[in-house]
């Protein structure tokens, strides 16, 4: 072709590097070895984490060592405390995805291999420190030590359900354990946070927010304005995206994580920004106790690109083989966050295999007792649930002549 | 003639016409490689190439925003929001750009898109799986909307929808996607295999942008609806005893008020029947338009049997969703009165 | 007591609320140092400082997305929309959050926000400096849709917006900012100075938010209407002699259906009159009310006289706009029929 | 303060660095000296632009020599052209300004002090690449010699608006000059410019898109869009941003420029990313064909920040004396493009006082003849304007039934 007449244009669609069938080529995640990155003073410029927003913050080695500059100061009854929540949001989880299997719930989403970034960042918050959380972040209620019984009475969508049956199962509110009422719409909880951790600094408050948001969901607009606001205003908010590798069967490259990463959108918005191996318990402390002193003190927002693997369904109305290879997760080089820390615990003495067998039983039977406690408030499927009449509730603060009327011609 | 599920005739709709026109491409969340949640576009992608079906980042206004812009190049773009719940993000494009492109710019520019939205409710999908938000369309001038009830509608109009050089609003209730829904939730459905309408041509043909179907000729009472309602109406008339003229909208603006108009003169009755909420729903144009074109033929007052003014509840869904027994009420009101 | 313009009146109700409630803070494109595109925020940042009267960026998805964060922190923020013509970018905000934090939540979050926007045309502002989205907002359940006319009103409902524990979606008519316009452009204005709902006290007080103002008595047609179609209808009822009952809604939605009620059962005869596009405009929702409450006492068919179901033009602004010949021969259809 | 008890959080605000009465601070800007910044090659890494998006590059020295790696090859011929150009629209917008305060336009704004930007960057595009406007690239259209009058007779709105009567004035469109019609909502251009570059690319064509956005904008949502759908799909598009420092009252600050760059944004969304001078002709042509260059070879899109300065007022409703130094242009370290040019050219040898004297006295006359062509078709003071009938079309292709019965309601 001659230089006057150019090559046709091509639209480029990006495709993940394994379908069902083949073998995933992980090396696109772009990884550093543990203890590897450096860590800035928490007044450090945004500008100059940029090397951080690219890299990948490690703590925890193959063999379990914790290594390097961020390794965080925990006891190892934080830890234990830890590795117990974990499995127990990982018990929880495989026990509702059965009793939705058998009709129970309508409906569920598990967080299966990103563990450790809810259970992990809500050790290293203060209580009164709010959370602004998606539908995968149930360890921060695992971390906080929620009744099952009662998340499980939102589950079966029951007469105890405290969201009084209005929303699908795992849509969870809990005012008082620091979680923000889950919206069914992508991204909207991003600039909510952002204004909340702007009014603690109205006020002159001491309490900072946390919000969270997935790969797939940041291509939403929500996100950039998130952004903006926290960066305008210096909010006391950190940004948190659990880079899961999918959004249902999207991969992140269609989000626009091919050739940079999600850490790097702070960069230009002027927040300080680091990307971080989800699955290990001690970096996500340790990188989100950085992002939540640098807040408290007034040095603005960070944004934390968690880079794990949604190695579950997207929910129980996805199958992912039909879209990546069913053995996925086991490839996946960042590992299993349970597995790592415990191996970790081991290795300092300060836990055993019999202790981990012993907790996840006592977990189990505890998880039992409280379904069982559950299900006798009944569930959807058996018709338990609020009133009809408490469906008019709670549109307004007090209930307006046309939705008394609507309820009397619904003869509640 | 085959028959299909809804899914297969929305699907065979964009087959037809992406092998006939090379300007159309489809996209959307989850829409390529595996083909959307609801399965509507399997298929395609390996068929047509990426370039033509592809998957897009979970950005309705990007979504929109694009396909505008590609309908100023020259296509057709054919764009799913994944569920009509989520069309929000996306209605600044939509009410300041798609509907105004060509007012605005005098001609010069248009805006031939096809947005497709599965809606409505029945499926358990709580508050945001579940919405039906055509009033919010039908309010905004230079939109085409349109509903179908049935696979043969869905094809037909679907095709009529990409050929045409207004931009269409496509919603489908989701509920018919696999049979005609008559909101008795506690029954099986009866496949669309079984139903007279879930016989779909194989080839290229089109149904009328701007026509409405009788789809159940009546003498008392003349029943405005569309979607999943039409069925429920159905079970609702057979129920009542009433002898309503159900009549399927199909495309909810531009509007075929010729129909109705004549439907009601004959009955002198009326009843307005949808799932969304009831104020300042489409519910509310209808009642506007019958009471201004029959108000000295009406009988009675026109009767709206809708959803309520609340968000749409998980575990109320069947106290929400207006079934066959709050529809007959309805029915039954529309004739007691005079 | 001193009388102040529509602009006065409503920077009083915010500088009474900041002094008031250490709560209130208020933001928007312009809003701060500038005092707003139309000045109604003028001299409030520099009497409470940056942390309570400030800036926004030019994002109004963020401007009501961080207020909901605002929000269930406990702070009631009151922010400003430039012009009603671009909320678009905000309404999932709006519809998803805003409108439905408290029922989603159980009432453990609420959303006590007041979003004020300048609506309604008669400036020569064209497309998108002219819109009335009110529809938009009435068909949302869990929001509050509020528009006052005339600067006694606007103080007193912008207070009990502020102070109100739902959202309020506060539209001012911004024709009316300077004077009580009827429609007639080519005639000056009266400035507010010398009417007397230009009169209004220097401190707190509230008007209420869920009640319509019969602002004219009359015995022969009721009117509906609300912003700057309440002086329209005045003239038209002058200049067309009907003895017309005007009913300044105020309160959209929830609304004030007694006062309708009574009115129309006493005249018979109703027509409804409103800047925005006719087609699924609040107008329609009621006119389906008034049909529903009071279709034995109507005479004749409910009028509508409405904006075009068009884009608001520029050039053919009085074309457009629904000035007080069209409304007068609306009036006089409504009284004809029988 | 102990340390249990943090210190009180503060909202920042920022503020610009001058008020009325004061002098601004212009070393917020971080200038580059003319020809300092490298030039990488059209098929550079993304992320490896990081360096230009901080930087900003300048060929015009203040002695009116063209230096450094990105001086471009432009004949006199062409340079004179543009410095025409440039003269043609501050001419032309001068001229508006007193028909609009003679009330002959009902509105008008005008782009004293950007007309570089516009200008050389239509002359760094092929004809059919397709631009995607704001109200401030009328530059774009006098340097495809648009016949004024039809400018005029859409800025009077009269009897030959091409827009009939539909728009404000300066929302022209014009598909024949590659110029897409302008919105009154901002940045709802910018995914649409994409789009067009992504249909573009799926059928193989060799036409480019360039997208226009103001700084204050690009805190909209569809700026994010924009990028995230531009990187995915390696869009053939110039994003251009147009940082003019002020967003109507509002300082940059505001829409996230502290601390970072606009440029900046780009480099996380993985788009190569330039921070040009927009004074600077020779610069923006440079930095414009390099743009067009990468796009046009399949290598997908480049943002370019141009920096700036509105040196006259938002618009004719506005007044920036009340929110910033009267005097502020003349401070601006940027200069004035079009002197600038001019002493280049007067540099070379190729132009004169002389010359320029006449060239503005042609266009002044030429401008003068349009305008009395123009106000003969009309306007909307006189009412001669598109008729009341012609407002119900172009709402859908065909007319509605609706709308005929809303015409006869009308009357007309
Ligand atoms: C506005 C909006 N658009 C689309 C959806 C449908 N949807 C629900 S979850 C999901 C994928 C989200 O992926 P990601 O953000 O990566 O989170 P993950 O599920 O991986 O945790 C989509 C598309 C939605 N809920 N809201
Ligand atoms: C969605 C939307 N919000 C607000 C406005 C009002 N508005 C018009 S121009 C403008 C300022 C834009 O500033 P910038 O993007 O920097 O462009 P500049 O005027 O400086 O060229 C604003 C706020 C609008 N037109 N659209
Ligand atoms: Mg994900
Ligand atoms: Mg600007």
């Amino acid at each position: 072709m001659s230089q006057d007449a150019p090559a046709p244009l091509r639209l480029h669609v990006p495709e993940p590097t394994g379908r069902p069938g083949q073998h995933t080529d992980f090396s696109y995640l772009h990884l550093s070895p543990a203890g590897a990155v450096r860590r800035p003073p928490i007044d450090t410029q945004p500008v100059d984490t940029s090397d951080l927003a690219f890299a990948l913050i490690r703590v925890l080695d193959d063999d379990g060592n914790a290594v390097g500059p961020w390794v965080p100061e925990l006891t190892p009854e934080q830890l234990r405390f830890g590795l117990r929540a974990m499995l127990k949001t990982r018990l929880f989880d495989a026990r509702m995805l059965i009793a939705q299997r058998q009709k129970k719930l309508s409906f569920y989403m598990q967080c299966l291999g990103e563990e450790a970034i809810a259970v992990a960042h809500a050790l290293a918050l203060e209580p009164g420190d709010m959370n602004f959380p998606t539908y995968r972040q149930q360890g921060l209620l695992m971390a906080r030590e929620v009744p099952l019984v009662e998340l499980m009475c939102q589950l079966f969508s029951n007469e105890r359900d405290p969201m009084k049956g209005r929303q699908l199962p795992v849509l969870y509110s809990y005012r008082k354990y620091d979680f923000f009422s889950i919206s069914g719409n992508l991204a909207t909880q991003m600039p909510q946070a952002v204004g909340w951790g702007m009014a603690s600094a109205i006020k002159g408050d001491t309490k900072i927010a946390s919000g969270w948001i997935g790969d797939g969901s940041t291509a939403e607009a929500d996100f950039h304005t998130a952004l903006t606001f926290a960066h305008v205003y210096r909010a006391p908010v950190i940004i948190n995206v659990v880079n899961n590798q999918w959004a249902i069967s999207t991969f992140e490259a269609i989000a626009g994580g091919e050739g940079t990463t999600f850490a790097a959108r702070g960069i230009g918005a002027g927040i300080a920004s680091l990307r971080v191996d989800g699955n290990d318990f001690l970096a996500v402390y340790a990188a989100s106790r950085w992002a939540a002193d640098r807040a408290r003190s007034n040095l603005g927002p960070t944004l934390i690109e968690w880079v794990t693997y949604r190695a579950g369904a997207h929910s129980t109305s996805d199958d992912p083989t039909k879209y990546r290879p069913a053995d996925d997760w086991e490839h996946f080089p960042l590992g299993d966050p349970v597995a790592r820390l415990k191996q970790h615990l081991i290795k300092l003495g300060e836990w055993s295999e019999e202790q981990h067998a012993a907790t996840q039983q006592a977990l189990e039977a505890e998880i039992a007792a409280a379904q069982k406690e559950a299900e006798s408030y009944g569930s959807l499927a058996d018709g338990h649930v609020h009133s009809a009449a408490s469906m008019f509730e709670d549109v307004y603060k007090d209930m307006p002549a046309h939705l008394l009327r609507q309820r009397q011609e619904l003869g509640v | 003639m085959a028959t299909m599920t809804m899914i297969q005739a929305l699907r065979s709709a964009m087959d037809v016409m992406l092998e006939r026109d090379d300007n159309v491409v489809i996209y959307g969340e989850d829409v390529g490689y595996f083909g959307g949640v609801f399965r509507c576009t399997e298929g395609l992608q390996q068929k047509y190439g990426s370039s033509r079906v592809f998957d897009a980042p979970i950005s309705e206004s990007g979504i929109v925003g694009t396909a505008v812009g590609m309908g100023a190049y020259g296509l057709r773009p054919v764009v799913e929001i994944q569920f009509a719940d989520y069309f929000y993000p996306a209605t600044d494009q939509i009410v300041s750009e798609v509907a105004r492109l060509r007012y605005r710019s005098a001609g010069e520019f248009i805006a031939p898109l096809t947005i497709r939205m599965p809606c409505g409710g029945g499926i358990y999908g709580g508050q945001t799986h579940s919405q039906s938000p055509e009033a919010f369309f039908t309010h905004v001038c230079g939109l085409r909307t349109v509903m179908p009830s049935n696979p043969y509608d869905a094809k037909g109009l679907l095709i009529a929808a990409i050929e045409c050089d207004d931009p269409v609003i496509f919603l489908e209730p989701k509920r018919l996607y696999n049979g005609p829904f008559d909101g008795h939730h506690d029954r099986p459905v009866t496949p669309w295999s079984k139903h007279p309408l879930g016989e779909v041509p194989e080839g290229h043909y089109t149904a009328p942008l701007d026509s409405a179907a009788v789809y159940r000729p009546g003498t008392q009472l003349t029943v405005l609806t569309y979607g999943t309602m039409v069925f429920v109406a159905e079970a609702a008339a057979l129920e009542s005893g009433v002898d309503a003229e159900i009549i399927d909208l199909r495309s909810l603006w531009p509007l075929d008020l010729d129909t109705i108009v004549n439907s009601v003169k004959k009955t002198g009755r009326c009843a307005v029947v949808h799932e969304a909420t009831r104020t300042g729903g489409f519910g509310a144009e209808l009642v506007a338009l019958v009471q201004e074109h029959c108000f000295y033929h009406l009988e009675a007052p026109i009767e709206r049997v809708t959803g309520w003014d609340t968000p749409y509840p998980h575990a109320q869904e069947w106290a929400y969703f207006p079934g066959p027994r709050r529809v007959a009420e309805g029915f039954k009101r529309a004739m007691e009165r005079k």
